[in-house]
């Protein structure tokens, strides 16, 4: 029983494919529809991967989404004044960086709710990558080498399901392995304790948010490429998904605790009922209605398992 | 003289093209324009038609949105003696002119050429959005043109989710292109950026498909991607620029206190394709 | 008349009862009495309905009883002070008494004025201090206890079951409480009282009943059992306290200090001067030399809590000059401290102390992460040289644990303070700051941590620690502190002290100034 | 010092009006103009009062803003099915009602988190919507008795005006003066505690929820009512703002607890920092920025006052 409740939603996911495999044996089931979902999830997961690092301080970042249209702004902006592949990917990274530091340091000095922070710091990039862009889809000037980044197959794998990969092993890594992830879950945990324990709590704050909008902006660079335009306000729908897929997650393996094996799990549920609604062809406002069904049952998964111990 | 323009779609890029040219033809007319964006919130464009009103504009210009949505603010800004111009609207009480592309034709339009390529059979994918008043006329157009049109069949929809368009058709129609394949002889497309997205789907899962997409708008990286002899073969551009340059006329006429021959005016649309840009693909 | 037959309890495969049975008469003061994890708080929340027993049955004046849920039992008339603080911060004293109980109303809502009014009767009847007015989370421990003490207190209860009620409380406001709990039984209530001070026990109780891993091992009256017998039925065999405690530096006396005192001709280590909590108050000055042991003692709210968690550097309105070994530190900074070698353990430890969703393994290594680096100079931590130091850490220090990931939550309090101050237990400390160390830890494990102190003293560690236990101060202490109302009031060795003298200090400047 | 800490978000508010006051003295600060905000601000208010319950659990309703757009949706199709004004009132505040209700049950009894349960929530009654609405706005069939309790004024106040100060008494009133509210802030303080001292938690959250979103669907009716319409996902942008709203009335007044005087000052803080900046004329793209901007500052300013206690 004690597995049900490990890896309840795990078995989730399992009985949703299953469902789906048998209504729909040649269009879900294929071999390349699978490989293709994984690529589907992989911006997503991105994205959820990075709120990880802010759920794990029990805290929130609602700028997320608006991050993810900055960076494809300011990146085709960048290509356009003449800037390198390389450059424009590493200034990306940092404004993305920045937005996150700088919510993180009002919330851990001043403690600001980091809701109302990072919703007003989600206004303010809005307002600035709307003043770059001027409101127009930019499309131009993108190199194809940059656009190689997000599309295309390494030896059968789509590459976004591969940055997907690191970017799993990068949060599990970090949050698992490393003391700044130890003193993050330990400030999400009891902040009190963790600071009388002598945890640095501005840094870990300022660390955990920054590195979260830095999560995004890759995923912002990543739908770019992907898309070959950038939209100024073409990330801001990942907003409340990526947290779908991080609670999903928190509720996953590890008792409650985000973590990023979990995320990716959450983002896989969210994708394959994406997916498989669409290809039995159901009307869009029964996917809805689908969806949250679905998300809810994963969820109940788990807790039966536990209730049964 | 000051103009307030007000959308709840500034980031359409059809609706921006449009506030785009308003804006550039007013400053030559010496106008100030404040653009109010309400993020597809009804009740806050309902509260900033009151503000602009309040603040005493010289004339409220309304772009994309049906002002029946909004009525009574519309009727109490006319009733203020601000002139409420739509652009890309509906006529309602209170509304001095409505200047816009029937989206009814335009869905037509789309179908007709769409149909017409791909020699009156085969199978659709379509992409659209019931929520925007606008966008529906072009189903519901499509639908009348599938009447007429016996041999062209539906085989997958999909309700295209704002914002991020383009990245949720491009995963819609990845999904489709693995489940039947050759079988989609063509994509109709609501608007570009779907279509845009479904031609993305296409190029990276199946280069050799013969599937024709088009779309609505002229969407300037559609116009491209036509260009480029991509399976995006066509694209219904409405007059935006058009839309735009009559609404300022109409409105400095009315400034003037004239009134307005007629309370609704319709700028044409046509069809961009390969032709019509002058591009040969073999 | 409360009887408790053969009751079991399992958490997943942790037998937490084994067949418990206790008679707890009217009229009488009944301690239950154990080791760390013995039991007796799971017991309680049987009695409260938190917990369902799996097995055997629960009486109350001859007719079964099995809460299912708190109110159940609230509703038989069973009055808890749980061993934890339960309390909603943000909440007033008087509000946080009526949580789960009918409000007063008038007219239908709420009527404020009637319950404050009660509220502050119930107080004022027992003779206790507090500030009624202000939310809970600005009270200190101590204070939330008695709030705890007094909610229990407001109506007539048939059974009352305090668990270590006294564990932060000084010996003033313990005094009152002895006072209420006496009066309470000689109005025919049923008194259940968990506690290892075993002084008080004798004090108070009538009866005792002693558990021992989950099992009953021993009851019947006070009067015909010794402190010893108790140690030893808690024990389980002949347990010589004195050996435990002996100190590390042979031939220095046993249980009763003084331990030499060190030399005094170095400087001290940690020296204050016009050091204050906050920069309205007056600064103070004192000092701590290496291999003391300092006592700070006083009553409740005097301000030992404030002042340690100043020298610790966690409160950045502290003002004035604090040396660490002749170097200047600021006022506020705890990784500093860290650095410099000073380790503190706060004194609420579910609140400020430990994580307590996360497991041992984490709570544990949290302040000590760089001792657990794959690599030196990168850090990663190496969880198989965590998991082995961890292990032989809290062997170390008795802790009685299932596995390394549990839930640090579901040890018992006892063995979680042994963990919050065994991790600080290291190579590199010099200074130890610790906040009613042995708070709610049963007799033996307090012997041992004693025996700790004294071990790090004589290794040259400074021990500088707050108790509201006398008992504990004179019996560990080389030197005793006194606070009053923020004030050091008497500061001198501890054999030239009588305990008057030192309950002098602790209420004479209260009196001069009320 | 200590009435900066306390009433420093109010005195937020009154810097903000100061502001605009001179720069626009005769747009903005007309008594018309200042009047007609308190209309605006009002269904944003209502609906924030109605989040104010489920922040004062501690938890979070993220279906607020589809049922917002759902009671718009119901009620004119009742209308439409020719029910009267009184009945088609009482079925949708009904049906808000029972949305809460099932998403507290699921919060209370198997502790699936809100976050999730009630985005899942918000997915499966906006799926719900659209299929009663076909996707289209509903125009038609409102009765002009039903359009009144929204628009209008009455004594020279406004009718919406009237209804938001109705709903911050209801909400004080429910949080201050009655059981429910004081058990509700109890389990949002600490649930253990309140488990313990017997409070019942299941009964409380279901009606916090429950309350929340009646109070979403009251907005929902009032919206339809003064616009003459009713749009499928009209009231989704409700959803954030009214967060912030609350999150600006917790930081107010009373120390960091959900009250409802300081949640209506949030909205009043979001509604004049928005009628502001359009009557000023300032470009939309700065709007954003100085409403994020005015948002943090707002937020800032009780903790100045703090900081020097
Ligand atoms: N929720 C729980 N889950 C798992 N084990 C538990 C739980 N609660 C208690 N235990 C275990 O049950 C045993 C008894 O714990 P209990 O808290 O009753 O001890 P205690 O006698 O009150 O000790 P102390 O004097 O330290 O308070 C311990 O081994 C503890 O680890
Ligand atoms: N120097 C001081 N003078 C007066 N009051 C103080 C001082 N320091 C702290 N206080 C106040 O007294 C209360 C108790 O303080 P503190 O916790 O430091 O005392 P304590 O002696 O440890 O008491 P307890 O045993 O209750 O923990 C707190 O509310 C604190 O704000
Ligand atoms: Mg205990
Ligand atoms: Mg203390």
């Amino acid at each position: 029983m004690t597995l049900v409740s490990r890896f309840g939603t795990l078995l989730g996911l399992g009985v949703i494919v299953a469902v789906f495999s048998v209504l729909s044996p040649h269009g879900f089931a294929q071999g390349s529809n699978l490989i293709n979902i994984t690529q589907q999830m992989s911006l997503l997961a991105i994205v959820a991967l990075g709120a990880a690092f802010v759920m794990s301080l029990s805290e929130f970042d609602l700028s997320i989404g608006a991050v993810v249209s900055m960076a494809g702004i300011v990146s085709v902006t960048l290509f356009g004044s003449g800037w390198g592949i390389l450059a424009t990917v590493i200034i990306t990274l940092g404004a993305g960086f920045a937005v996150g530091c700088i919510s993180g340091f009002f919330v851990a000095i001043w403690r600001v709710p980091s809701f109302i922070m990072t919703l007003a710091m989600g206004t303010i990039v809005g307002g600035m990558t709307f003043w770059v862009s001027g409101g127009a889809t930019l499309f131009s000037n993108i190199p194809v080498g940059f656009r190689d980044i997000g599309r295309g197959y390494v030896g059968g794998i789509p590459v976004l399901t591969l940055w997907a990969v690191a970017g799993t092993l990068f949060v599990a890594f970090i949050l698992d392995w490393t003391e700044l992830g130890r003193r993050i879950l330990a400030i999400g945990g009891n902040r009190e304790a963790a600071r009388l324990a002598g945890v640095g709590v501005v840094p870990a704050t300022v660390w955990a948010f920054g590195l979260c909008t830095l999560m995004a902006a890759l995923a912002g660079l990543l739908l770019t490429a992907r898309l070959g335009s950038a939209h100024p306000t073409g990330g801001n729908g990942f907003l409340l998904q990526a947290y779908a897929a991080a609670y999903l997650g928190m509720t996953a393996f590890r008792d409650g605790q985000p973590n990023a094996a979990g995320t990716l799990l959450g983002a896989a549920i969210i994708a394959v009922v994406a997916n498989g609604l669409t290809i039995l062809g159901v009307p869009n406002y029964l996917q809805d209605i689908f969806t949250g069904l679905i998300i809810i049952a994963s969820v109940m998964v788990r807790n039966f398992g536990r209730a049964a111990d | 003289e000051d103009i307030a323009v007000l959308t709840p779609y500034l980031s359409s890029v059809a609706t921006n093209e449009m506030i785009e040219t308003f804006k550039t033809e007013s400053a030559a007319k010496g106008w100030t324009v404040n653009v109010v964006d309400t993020r597809g919130d009804f009740q806050q464009l309902a509260s900033r038609v009151e503000d602009v009103a309040n603040a005493g504009v010289k004339a409220i210009v309304l772009v994309s949105v049906d002002p029946n949505q909004i009525g009574d603010q519309v009727a109490a800004a006319a009733d203020k003696g601000i002139p409420v111009i739509v652009l890309d609207g509906a006529l309602a009480k209170g509304v001095a002119i409505n200047i816009t592309t029937d989206n009814f034709a335009l869905g037509s339009l789309l179908s007709d050429y769409l149909f017409k390529a791909m020699g009156d059979k085969g199978n659709i994918v379509k992409f659209f959005h019931s929520a925007h008043p606008g966008v529906r006329q072009r189903e519901l157009a499509l639908d009348k043109a599938l009447g007429e049109h016996p041999g062209i069949k539906v085989i997958a929809e999909h309700y295209v989710q704002v914002p991020g368009p383009i990245d949720n058709a491009r995963q819609a129609m990845e999904t489709f292109v693995r489940q039947y394949g050759d079988e989609i002889n063509g994509v109709w497309a609501a608007w570009d950026e779907p279509a845009i997205g479904a031609l993305l789907a296409i190029q990276s899962d199946k280069p050799d498909s013969k599937a024709l997409i088009a779309g609505i708008d002229g969407n300037p990286q559609a116009i491209d991607l036509i260009k480029q002899c991509s399976n995006l073969v066509a694209t219904v551009r409405q007059d935006f620029p058009g839309i735009a340059r009559t609404a300022v006329k109409e409105i400095a006429a009315v400034i003037e206190g004239k009134k307005p021959e007629k309370s609704e005016i319709f700028v044409s649309a046509n069809v961009i394709d390969r032709a019509s840009l002058g591009v040969s693909c073999n | 008349m409360l009887e408790v037959e053969g009751v079991t309890k399992r958490f997943g495969g942790v037998v937490a009862l084994d067949g418990v049975s206790l008679r707890a008469a009217a009229g009488r003061v009944h301690a239950l009495l154990g080791e760390n994890g013995a039991g007796k708080s799971t017991l309680l929340k049987c009695l409260s309905g938190v917990h369902r027993p799996d097995g055997g049955g629960m009486a109350l004046s001859g007719q079964g009883f099995a809460p299912a849920n708190p109110t159940e039992s609230e509703q038989a008339g069973l009055r808890f002070v749980h061993q934890e603080l339960n309390l909603v911060p943000g909440f007033t004293a008087y509000e946080n008494a009526f949580v789960g109980r009918p409000y007063p109303r008038r007219g239908g809502v709420i009527d404020w004025a009637t319950m404050r009014s009660r509220f502050k009767a119930v107080r004022d009847r027992h003779g206790l201090d507090l500030d009624i007015d202000v939310p809970v989370a600005r009270l200190s421990v101590a204070k939330c206890q008695i709030v705890e003490i007094l909610r229990a207190l407001m109506d007539e209860a048939r059974v009352l079951v305090l668990d270590e009620p006294t564990a932060s409380l000084s010996e003033r406001e313990a005094a009152t409480l002895h006072g209420i709990i006496r009066q309470l039984a000689s109005h025919g209530c049923v008194v259940i009282l968990v506690s290892h001070r075993l002084d008080e026990v004798f004090a108070i109780a009538d009866d005792y009943t002693v558990l021992r891993n989950g099992c009953t091992v021993g009851s019947g009256q006070v009067c015909d059992i010794d402190r010893s017998g108790v140690v030893a039925l808690m024990a389980g065999g002949a347990f010589d306290l004195e050996r435990v405690a002996a100190p590390a530096a042979a031939g220095a006396p046993l249980l009763h200090p003084p331990l030499l005192h060190p030399p005094l001709l170095h400087p001290p280590l940690l020296q204050l001067s016009g050091f204050s909590p906050s920069p309205v108050r007056d600064g103070l000055d004192l000092s701590v030399h290496a291999g003391e042991i300092v006592g700070l003692y006083g009553v409740v709210g005097s301000g030992r809590s404030s002042l340690l968690k100043s020298i610790w550097g966690a409160n950045p309105l502290a003002r004035g000059g604090l040396t660490l070994d002749r170097k200047q530190l600021p006022p506020a900074g705890i990784s500093r401290r860290i650095r410099e070698g000073v380790a503190y353990v706060p004194e609420d430890r579910r609140g400020r102390g430990l994580v307590m969703q996360h497991s041992i393994l984490d709570n544990v290594l949290l302040p000590r992460l760089p001792l657990y680096r794959a690599m030196r100079r990168l850090p990663v931590v190496s969880w198989q040289l965590a998991r082995r130091g961890v292990r032989k850490l809290l062997g170390d220090r008795s802790v009685k644990y299932g596995r390394l990931g549990d839930r640090i939550s579901t040890l018992s309090g006892g063995n979680q303070q042994k963990i919050m101050i065994g991790r600080w237990v290291g190579p590199s400390c010099r200074l130890f700051l610790l906040d009613e160390p042995t708070r709610g830890v049963d007799v033996r494990s307090k012997a041992e941590i004693h025996a700790l102190c004294r071990r790090l003293a004589g290794e040259g560690t400074a021990v500088l620690f707050v108790t509201s236990d006398i008992e504990e101060l004179v019996m560990l202490a080389q030197r005793i502190l006194v606070m009053a109302h923020g004030r050091i009031t008497l500061d001198a060795a501890n054999r030239d002290l009588s305990r008057q003298d030192i309950v002098h200090a602790a209420f004479e400047t209260t009196k001069e100034l009320t």
